[in-house]
């Protein structure tokens, strides 16, 4: 598998001579991947408590819509967030469209459910009645809440780390609404696919080789917070 | 012990309280209170809506129907503020991941105690459960009376108003459990903590408990101070689950110098005392009072001034001791007896005794009428 | 007006040029074949006040972005569409730049035996009487709808297991017809660009009926109008055309497009 | 939004009309993405519980392998799938690029450490002593896994979903390997980027809604087998 | 208890097992056993690796040391095949999702019985625990003590050849304890199940226990027969757990007609039984066999042979009943007295009483040289 060599060989080479062109790729790829999860988790954990640890009419049909959200296409993401962008659309004033802001927005909807929805099972299993032993010992909702989130931590993280995925490996929207311009809205994965629709298969891979290994760094810092409660022993 | 008037300063109160899982009903108490400073012993079989009404006092389950108060005012779950005023330890110890010290100074935190304090305060319930320097331990891997003991201090660490305790110290052993108590019993006072204890063994009821209710599947069957409850179940299924026999009426027929003496129909029963003659009175004594001797046996008056013959109607073992069942012309008594008494005086069902017991160990109550007789 | 942003090579000290930034709306194709890499700089040198982005998109979903004036001027390769687009206001004027060839590719074994065949319309027949397969781009793109006229003056309906419309880019077409031995009408630089990694040979090329022309629009009251206008005028003007001309000799030995400005 | 209206408004015909056409690119989407979600569980929840539930060296380097296998995005991986499946590649031999089942292939590699990584969170949330009673009573390595995972059922089930949808939505992969062929391998996300490319935004949202309303389905089924043992109680 | 060879035939039995936690030594027994259809009582203070010592017994915990042998069979954590002979309950019950019944009939599918038996064997398992019919109840809203006994039948539904239960009954109130360790010493007979019987309960260990093994620190301080151990504690610590005194060493002066008489230094002990005079003897007395009169008061010898005049040195209330501590001339007695009698007699350190207890009350054993004395 020549191409395979090639691309390992390409990936070092690009990074060596990271180039400014190569650097701002990267930098737009994780400036755009974080922010979208950050906001991800603000939005979606306060909405997967919801889902997961509290009851209220309508709940299942959320949790159904949250699931079904992640399953929408990053194209049609990408679309709609067009199209509300688009100097045509209600928030075309912003003159917003192909910029990396709207990139984040729009990546926004994809890490949002991904984090609700795997948060709602997680805070799920976490024992109805600990939660009264928090409230006994004066815990606010919000501090009930703080803590069921702590205690559900193993899932809540890998709900992030999932959302984190989602948004790193969709492209579909981030190439709609970013229009993967050179040195602007670029991205490891919209440089990905061009470089795949060139032919260009061993830059291609090249490119997917330095954005796993980013991200498997980032999982590795992941999963070493996730399991340091083992230390805590087994329970 | 008489219905107070609503509004009343009790520190905790619950009126009609009823609680119902899809139309069973569990809990069905028409009203229940306690004394500030006081610990109320709630007993009941397993099954009987103890802790059921232990998480509605304590504002963490709403009930069915009724309301609970707190210094008079009508509490809800919602008012987190009257729950801030409480602290619970539950049956089973749901502790927090994190270490022993970290669930101790949960509440503390939440109450934003200064970390210097909250270490001090950490420490001292920690040995007070007999945990002292336990704090940077897992509290993921303790023992189950262990997990027990931290999750009793995270709630005493906070020296509530009004402390909620879930059978507390049955998972402990006997040793380190009467330590506790007497230590409970102390600070309780000390901090006139109002308290709710839940527990299945009397004697940490009689231990603790100024006053007690007895639940029976989900009804207050018994309420009133430890001492009467014990001494004059009020009827024959309490009696049987206090482990004592429930008490017979009888009318005083004399009484002078302190002694007064009852006919309980067929005995004369000796207490102490003083009655008007022709009063009707229940009549109560606590098995370990009652002293079992083979008949012909002399025994001086002074001593026991209680003595009469019976028969040996019923006996079951209850590990260390027998429980034995006499009868005396009609009226049952029941008897706490060794295993090697038991043994050496061959006793079994049948058998002809001495049953002996000194006035002080009886238990008079004027019978008002009602739901006593 | 427009977007401000700042020019990349940017270092204190110098005197900071406000820049703005036009955005050019292109076809996959053209960018891939790198031309914007020789003309977009040439641009920015001659007005250095503006900074080009290029959004490679199809050429339907271009001329959409047009529509929306999200794009503030087109290079596109649909001549009719483009004016289909002027005639109905969304942009300003279209004018010729530049022209390439599209041909016809094929497997070395050549089963339908049209290598050589000048006439793209007889090399259509021969593909769609022997029923061997045809990759179509199927995309509404230029190059596709170019495709379908030569089958519209063949007088064929293109249907049936060896014809696949794929709706993928060039790249992934060829891709396609190389990996599933079969044919396909590709543009010329494209297929430059990629022969090394292709099993495929030219078997048609120089028929009339497959000129490219590539065309430029400036889009009706553009976001930013000027720098529109100024990128139109500049790609249609001498120097331009001169580098176009020279695009692409030093790597494939011929130029991949031919300017035609007038 | 008038783009909207025209998409509910073609969505509606789609279906109503009904061409076989359309019948085959809605059979062919699910088929692969069921085909690829039953793998993946196969696969993904013995992987799952072994990193959730067991402790062995490189544990952590595993998990956070998996971690990023959620992030490897679909078009690395169609390429991959593609180099394998090219008749100048090491599988070529089976002919089998350009099909139905070389989609499911690639779209297993994306559902299983998706499935993999979310039910190692899930399974972890059980206590080690709730496996030694279920041992204590008999249970062999294989049972007790089998009680791990129907306690953990809440969590598995959300990373089925989340596994799910990671197949539906992903359409590099399938566009790569199964060539978005008309009337053979043409799926609805493929279907959905190629409206866009040809700006037919109107009915590529039509095929994104008609995506969404059956997943949105198949959910609801899903979110009320997961919260079927609600009735159970809250525990 | 002499330490048995190798390989004999015991059910159960362990050697030279060590658990330690990041270096802490938990628990270091050099040897437990357990005979075929006996019970084995764990004793044992909170933390003193009670549950511990059972999960490696149980094969669920590898020991960090020492191995533990079925039939004579050294066997490991491995071994499915040797746990599916076994079965336990924990201290907590971890009960599964599903229904009362799903968690009752779990061991009996993996044994693959058919549907039929199964259900009907765990409606019988359910009624023995005093939950017939729950079968269809959620577990997971059980109350603590229900939960308790559905983990309870879960094990004993399996009639295994070895049953393991940590505190099954510390969480149920004394009347249905009492019912369920009767229906215990009765099953676990009828079954021949050798069992290993975790509490922390004196009583309990003494009506289902056969055996005794009391541990501290994880250390086996006192083991043997149950009333050897609870009559005869060997050290001070072991005494005052099982709450009462240590026994005292004395001299056999004269033995005729079944009784013996015992130079304790000081007082002479009246026991039951012959022995040469000049034995080394070990003198044990529990508590409730030790009676407590106003000094001055006649008994006659012929119900309580040993009437001796001592003084009151501690007093501790433990719930219904004192302990009190009277010393008779150096010689140190526990006895148990009523909190009536208590009251009556005035009682409190100091006072001067009349230690009464009967010849049969007095457990003694001939001195072997060693480790007792
Ligand atoms: N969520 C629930 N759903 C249905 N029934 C319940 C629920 N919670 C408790 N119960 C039932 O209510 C009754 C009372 O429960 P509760 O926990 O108050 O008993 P308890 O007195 O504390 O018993 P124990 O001494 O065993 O703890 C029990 O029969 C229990 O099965
Ligand atoms: N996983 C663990 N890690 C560290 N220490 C442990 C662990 N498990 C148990 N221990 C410690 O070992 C000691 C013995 O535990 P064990 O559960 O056997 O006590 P026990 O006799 O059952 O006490 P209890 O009567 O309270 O249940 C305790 O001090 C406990 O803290
Ligand atoms: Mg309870
Ligand atoms: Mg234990």
């Amino acid at each position: 598998m020549s191409v395979l060599v090639e691309a390992v060989v390409t990936s070092v080479r690009l990074v060596l001579q990271g180039s400014e062109e190569f650097w701002n790729v990267i930098a737009v790829t994780f400036e755009v991947a974080i922010i979208s999860t950050i906001v991800g988790v603000l939005l979606g954990t306060p909405m997967g408590f919801l889902m997961g640890a509290t009851r209220f009419r309508g709940r299942r049909t959320m949790i159904a819509l949250t699931n079904t959200g992640m399953a929408i296409p990053p194209v049609v993401i990408g679309l709609l967030v067009m199209m509300m962008l688009s100097r045509k659309g209600p928030l075309g004033f912003l003159g917003m469209l192909y910029t990396v802001n709207a990139m984040s927005v729009a990546q926004t909807f994809i890490s949002t459910p991904m984090i609700a929805g795997l948060t709602a099972a997680a805070v799920a299993s976490i024992p109805y009645k600990l939660r009264l032993q928090a409230r006994s010992l004066g815990a606010s909702p919000w501090q009930e809440a703080l803590l069921v989130i702590k205690e559900a931590r193993l899932g809540v993280v890998a709900a992030v780390a999932a959302g984190f995925g989602a948004v790193v490996r969709g492209v579909g929207a981030v190439m709609m609404v970013g229009g993967n311009i050179e040195g602007k809205t670029r991205v490891l994965t919209t440089a990905i696919v061009q470089e795949s629709r060139k032919g260009e298969f061993g830059t291609s891979l090249a490119y997917g080789i330095i954005l796993m290994t980013v991200t498997f760094g980032l999982n590795g810092l992941i999963t070493w917070y996730q399991h340091s409660s083992e230390r805590l022993g087994r329970v | 012990m008489s219905r107070p008037q609503s509004g009343t300063g009790l520190p905790l109160r619950a009126e009609g309280v009823r609680k119902e899982y899809d139309k069973r009903v569990v809990l069905d108490v028409d009203h229940v209170e306690i004394e500030s400073g006081q610990t109320l012993a709630l007993l009941g079989p397993s099954g009987s809506g103890k802790s059921t009404l232990l998480s509605i006092l304590g504002l963490l389950e709403p009930p069915t129907a009724g309301q609970v108060y707190l210094d008079g005012k009508p509490v809800s779950t919602k008012d987190t503020a009257a729950r801030a005023q409480m602290a619970a330890a539950f049956q089973s110890p749901y502790l927090f991941k994190g270490t022993v010290a970290d669930n101790v100074a949960y509440g503390l935190k939440l109450r934003r105690m200064p970390v210097a304090g909250r270490r001090e305060a950490v420490a001292e319930a920690l040995e007070r459960v007999g945990l002292g320097g336990w704090e940077s331990r897992s509290a993921l891997t303790l023992s189950g009376g262990e997990a027990h003991r931290v999750a009793l201090a995270r709630a005493l660490v906070l020296r509530p108003r009004v402390l909620l305790l879930d059978e507390p110290l049955s998972s402990l052993d006997p040793l380190i459990k009467m330590q506790m108590m007497q230590d409970f019993a102390r600070i309780i006072r000390e901090e006139t903590m109002t308290t709710l204890y839940v527990t299945h063994d009397q004697s940490e009821a009689m231990a603790v408990g100024d006053v007690m209710v007895i639940l029976r599947e989900g009804k207050a069957v018994a309420r009133g101070h430890v001492d009467d409850v014990m001494g004059l179940p009020p009827d024959e299924w309490t009696a049987c689950f206090i482990g004592s026999e429930p008490p017979f009426r009888g009318v005083v027929i004399e009484s002078d110098e302190g002694l007064t003496g009852i006919d309980v129909g067929g005995p004369i029963v000796w207490a102490t005392g003083t009655l008007a003659p022709g009063t009707r009175v229940l009549v109560g004594i606590r098995p370990e009072d009652v002293l079992l001797f083979e008949s012909g046996v002399e025994i001086p008056t002074t001593t026991a001034r209680n003595q009469m013959a019976g028969t040996v109607t019923a006996m079951q073992l209850l590990g260390v001791m027998y429980h034995v069942v006499v009868d005396i012309d009609g009226v049952r008594l029941a008897s706490r007896v060794s295993r090697a008494s038991v043994r050496e005086m061959q006793l079994e069902r049948g058998s002809e005794v001495q049953v002996i017991f000194k006035a002080t160990a009886v238990r008079v109550k004027p019978q008002e009428d009602g739901r006593d007789s | 007006g427009g977007q401000k942003a700042e020019a990349p090579d940017e270092s204190p000290g110098e005197p900071v040029v406000e820049t703005s930034e036009v955005i050019l709306a292109s076809t996959t194709s053209t960018e891939d074949s790198g031309l914007f890499g020789e003309i977009i700089p040439a641009f920015e040198e001659a007005y250095p006040q503006y900074k080009v982005s290029v959004v490679a998109v199809g050429t339907g979903q271009a001329l959409e972005i047009g529509r929306n004036k999200d794009a503030d001027v087109l290079l596109v390769h649909a001549k009719s569409d483009e004016e289909e687009f002027v005639a109905e206001g969304y942009g300003i004027e279209r004018r010729d730049v530049m022209y390439n060839d599209f041909i016809i590719v094929g497997p070395e074994s050549d089963p339908a035996g049209i290598k050589g065949e000048t006439d793209a319309k007889k090399a259509f027949e021969a593909i769609a009487n022997g029923k061997h397969l045809f990759v179509s781009r199927g995309d509404d793109s230029g190059t596709h709808k170019r495709e379908m006229s030569v089958w519209k003056a063949a007088g064929i309906e293109p249907a049936g297991d060896w014809y696949n419309s794929i709706g993928q880019g060039m790249g992934d077409t060829l891709q396609f017809a190389s990996e599933s031995e079969g044919y396909t009408l590709t543009d010329r630089g494209t297929y430059l660009s990629m022969k090394g990694k292709l099993d495929l040979v030219i078997a048609v090329e120089g028929d009339p009926l497959l000129l490219n022309q590539y065309g430029v629009i400036v889009v009706t009251d553009a976001n930013n109008l000027e720098g529109g206008q100024a990128f139109a005028d500049w790609v249609v003007s001498p120097e331009a055309q001169d580098v176009i001309a020279k695009f692409g000799v030093a790597e494939f030995g011929e130029p991949l497009f031919v300017p035609n400005a007038k």
